[in-house]
């Protein structure tokens, strides 16, 4: 993993709208953006960095890239991922939303067979405050700190992200799993890896209801993890959705090994419960919980 | 999004999966002209699976029997909704009843094949015999037979079962759906095999690949709207919503429902990554979407929760001051709060003030506010639903 | 087995591929009735690329002169065969001529595609300057815009051309194809695509899983048999062949020429591992061959040269004796000589023998046995025609 | 690669017409066959071997398998082989004609991710003579020595070897590597495993027109082969079939490097007289170029 100021990064669909939109931010931040690939564009500039037909031909140029951020259209996905894995990253930021989960689960098959790292889809990307942004983070919301973040949402991140800023609590790394269903990395993996690094002293987990991921990482966190943990969970009121019918219940229920209540409100909280992980009422009760666990740590 | 019976039963029959002899009622009279001799059974086509224990299951003998059947049918709601169509359908008496599903599964990042020899309508009951087969690497048809092992199958059915799985599993992926599943399988003494209903998941991220669904699920009256059009969702309180992203959008609705708020209805406008909805036209958004939410008449009070990376504080005020001033003159608005963070807060918090919209920064003080519009009956004066006509004027 | 271009060309616009406008023209009259708008090419449908040299591709300008050339290219054999019909399809001035092909590479064990911008009729001359991608893992667009690349293409013409490559791929996989070719592909000034020719090769083994094209293929002239069926290869001398395999049947043919003799026809039998038709079944199948061979009046020795693991040599010698027994008594044979190896020889050798037929274990012998009974006019008494009625009459 | 008696063998496909005929003979041979797979003949025995309905049952019920040998019908095999990679069984001897040559480059995609032997397709597999029979070689045609021969042909590989045994010179393998244009193994594979055999001390490549397996083995030998080979070419006087268009004769010849009259006899022949490799006129005449080569070596 390398997610520093020394790493090269890439813009795949640079010149779409979100690409040409967030690719300033991220030069602003100080990101290594060296090169943008949008089919048709080779020879091109933007915002002073320049732009290939493929990936391919960029690594060629530049040499081996770390990172690629992917802002291609929903449908375009699936091929650029495979594109930047034939390059030889192993690294890729997933920002679009709208994959259809099939194509998801295609491109992660390629990705664990040649040991890459996916992050996403449908993620607000990753942010190493004060060093690098790789997605659509507001930098300004964010400040270098021992906070360790990790969530499915994107916004929530933010509003959490600046909670934290405002109480003095600076944040390590913040990273955004995505909010599909089917998702590259799962907290369990950035639990393993923040648990690992000496920046981070204390982690936030910022959940939503649905699927098991909230679950299957207070396990985690009960089993296997040292550094506290903050838990946060978004829609305990939120109105039931249409169910996935028996297979959905059922699959989650049955890899989980728990009741076949999971995915809601109350699944999650019992987890953490279990786990003797703290959980915030509301986003601006996380510092203080945070700043218990910095106390006892 | 889910299909009605039938529709899935029509990508059943497309796919070679066998189904009975079938025909759509969309009128008790069409029963006069029915192509599926008797025994028939008519089914309510709404979207449950536990219809038949509330009455929208019917087995009939003759044509006055089916007519009488499918009035009560039509004029059932179950669970709050009539059925548009009814299907009549040749009456089957299996053998035995199995279970068989495909579905993704968000843990595994796979498909997973499902099975059951205890299928039927207990199912919830016998989730525990439920077997699974996770499709690691690119589907082949053994993982159908591993399945129906793993089943405790035997003999002739190993291939008959497991020749229905595949071609569940091949529909699945040709019409990128998220779930599909047939409970009960019959199985006949003889060893035949039919479908006798089916539920099929559309996953509306892929509708715009897949047109012939597109066109299905258009018909179907509660369907969502497009990936990117704006969605009102009612509920039962006197709060409107408008927020930026589905995390914040629950986390909002969440702290209203602590400070004993009651949420009338919400639209996510979405956050900053969807392609077809970049920031660049947020700010039409905003305006669509507190258009959608004080067309309620039980909206007493309106929160305005946007965070975005895209879009200015500025901005965002700019859209709402602009569509206070187009609509205030046509037409009584409830009062609007309004939550901002990020760039150019205090320009946004001026140029709402000056309107009297009141701008906060702390989502709690915002929701705080809101719910005292709405729980204290006395109004304050600034905040009473006319003040925006001071800008119309101005 | 390749398509006809007009066949191609409907597989073409399936797949969203951009054809022109065209009809096909099965009589001279039928062009009374033209729906596509002059001027218009007519082109004879046969299989060469280089029909156009020979005079069987004409544009013509009104209906007057495209039924004289339509007679004419009815009546103009190419490569030995008059086609079957016409394609008149609208004339197109295109800019430049680009070649794209996708096609099965046994070295690399691969699907690779294949372009050029110097395409049009003379490829043969500028191979070198067509570029190759092999498609190593899995499909997907990128591979397409590797060769696009490849080409030297810039700009919108790097989506574009790869983007009917991509569409020549999926249509070698969904149809089972083991070549797709665009030959030319015409570029108009303003970029626009065009597929002006086109080249699709059918894969026989998988005809049996793509229903569509096996009809398409059957309403072929020169079609092959179906994938099991016992196909005669007509060649130009005096002596026919049945013989079990394509490398041994390949092996004996060279050596008859090698003995100065001359191969009438052939039939392959097969090797020992069709499913379709296993050694069981062999008995049946060389009563089949010889009966189709010896129709050719042109045969006057038939070699039966037959080596399987299945079979043993007395169960071929009696489908020889009683494929004698039956046909000698209704018509006139030629002379047989058999050459068999394995198990239970010495009673097959026993059992032909005893109705006149010579039998060799050495191939070399058998051969030279044979080319001796079509140079030699004087035949020896054993071997003359009518023997075989020994048996029949004993 | 373990060819031997102390290997274990399965056949999937036990109980179509084929599988049920090669079976015994295989058995009669000495070949360690342990098991069947057939679907829906589970719990069954066929010629004494039990039958299972999936081969990772066998696998489970008899431990790890060296070899599969497949009889399924074509449309099948793709499945087979998966499911026998799926089974960590890395050795395929694919005896079935008429496979879909994409079937073929699919399952050749996944042998070659994993690292197994794929033998064919259409192919009468190998026998090691006094062994060990992996497919349908006629075994009295056979007889152990120090000869190895490897075929793309399936009888006239039959009649080769029986020339061979009728003039005394047994054989230490004969390899039919098959007829399809698409296959596992190459000569050139074999050409390696059989330089490095210390049973075999000269070879014998028995080609056919078509393709351009027989110009690349040529330029292998002469650029990495020690032991002797001699050749011969079936096909000198075929009537010329179908060419597969342009792109055909392109592929071809771009890759080998060479004129695009690859595949033809004549280019064949031209590379085995660049090679150095004595090519015999008839097959009867091979085992008299093999005892000159065994001289000379």
């Amino acid at each position: 993993m390398n997610f520093t100021v020394n790493s090269k990064v890439l813009v795949q669909g640079a010149t779409e709208p979100l690409g040409a939109m967030y690719v300033p931010l991220m030069q602003a931040y100080g990101t290594p953006v060296v090169a943008g690939v949008s089919p048709g564009y080779g020879g091109q500039a933007l915002d002073g960095i320049p732009l290939y037909d493929l990936v391919e031909q960029a690594v060629e140029q530049l040499g081996p890239i770390d990172t690629t951020i992917i802002f291609v259209p929903p449908y375009e996905v699936l091929d650029a991922v495979l594109e930047a894995i034939a390059a030889e990253i192993h690294q890729v930021i997933l920002i679009t939303e709208g994959v259809p989960p099939l194509d998801t689960v295609q491109l992660l098959r390629e990705a664990e067979a040649t040991e890459t790292l996916v992050v996403g889809p449908n993620t607000p990307g990753i942010i190493v405050p004060g060093q690098v942004l790789l997605g659509t983070h507001p930098p300004t919301f964010y400040t270098p700190g021992p906070v360790g973040v990790l969530s499915r949402s994107g916004t929530l991140t933010y509003e959490v992200g600046l909670e934290l800023t405002r109480a003095g609590l600076g944040q390590s790394i913040v990273v955004g799993i995505g909010g599909d269903r089917i998702l590259g990395s799962s907290f369990q993996q950035w639990l393993q890896i923040l648990e690992e690094d000496d920046a981070t002293e204390v982690i936030v987990l910022v959940g939503e209801i649905g699927g098991d991921n909230e679950e299957r990482a207070a396990r985690y966190i009960a089993e296997a993890l040292d550094k506290p943990v903050v838990a946060y969970i978004a829609g305990r009121t939120a109105p039931k959705g249409q169910p996935l019918g028996h297979a959905g219940a059922i699959v989650a229920s049955r890899i989980a090994g728990v009741g076949s209540d999971i995915g809601t409100a109350e699944s999650k909280l019992a987890a953490f419960k279990r786990a003797k992980i703290p959980v915030a009422d509301r986003p601006s009760q996380i510092p203080q919980l945070v700043q218990r666990a910095l106390a006892q740590g | 999004m889910d299909l009605l019976e039938y529709q899935a039963k029509e990508l059943f029959h497309q796919m070679g999966i066998p189904v009975l002899p079938s025909q759509r009622i969309h009128h008790p009279t069409d029963l006069k002209g029915l192509r599926v001799p008797f025994p028939v059974v008519l089914k309510s086509q709404v979207y449950t699976g536990a219809r038949g224990k509330m009455g929208g299951i019917k087995f009939v003998e003759n044509t006055i029997d089916a007519i009488a059947a499918a009035q009560a049918i039509f004029h059932l709601p179950i669970l709050g909704k009539y059925p548009k169509v009814l299907l009549a359908e040749a009456k089957y008496n299996p053998d035995r009843e199995f279970y068989l599903a495909v579905a993704l599964d968000g843990s595994t990042r796979r498909p997973v094949l499902l099975g059951s020899q205890q299928g039927g309508v207990d199912i919830e009951s016998k989730l525990d015999q439920i077997q699974q087969v996770v499709v690691e690497q690119e589907f082949s048809s053994f993982y159908a037979r591993r399945l129906a092992i793993k089943m405790g199958l035997k003999g002739s059915l190993i291939c008959s079962v497991s020749s229905i799985v595949e071609k569940m599993y091949r529909l699945l992926v040709a019409r990128d759906l998220d779930l599909v599943e047939i409970n009960p399988l019959a199985v006949s003494s003889s060893g035949e095999l039919m479908a006798l209903d089916g539920k099929v998941t559309v996953n509306d991220a892929a509708l715009g690949r897949q047109s012939d669904l597109a066109t299905l699920v258009a018909s179907i009256p509660t369907a969502p709207p497009a990936a990117c059009g704006l969605s009102l969702v009612p509920l039962q309180g006197t709060i409107g919503v408008l927020c930026s992203g589905a995390g914040l959008t629950m986390a909002t609705l969440d702290l209203i429902a602590k400070s004993k708020g009651k949420a009338a209805n919400f639209v996510d406008l979405g956050g900053d990554y969807r392609h077809c909805c970049p920031p660049a036209i947020l700010q039409d958004r905003i305006r669509q979407g507190l258009d959608l939410i004080t067309q309620d008449k039980s909206v007493k009070a309106v929160l305005v929760n946007i965070v975005s990376n895209g879009v200015s504080c500025l901005q965002v005020a700019e859209a709402i001051a602009s569509f206070l001033k187009w609509e205030a003159a046509h037409r009584h608005l409830p009062p609007l709060v309004v939550r901002l963070v990020g760039e150019q807060f205090h320009s946004a918090r001026g140029l709402l003030a000056a309107i009297n919209v009141p701008v906060f920064e702390s989502l709690d003080e915002s929701i705080s506010h809101t719910v005292s519009l709405t729980t204290a009956t006395p109004a304050l004066p600034r905040e009473k639903p006319k003040t925006p006509l001071v800008l119309a004027s101005a």
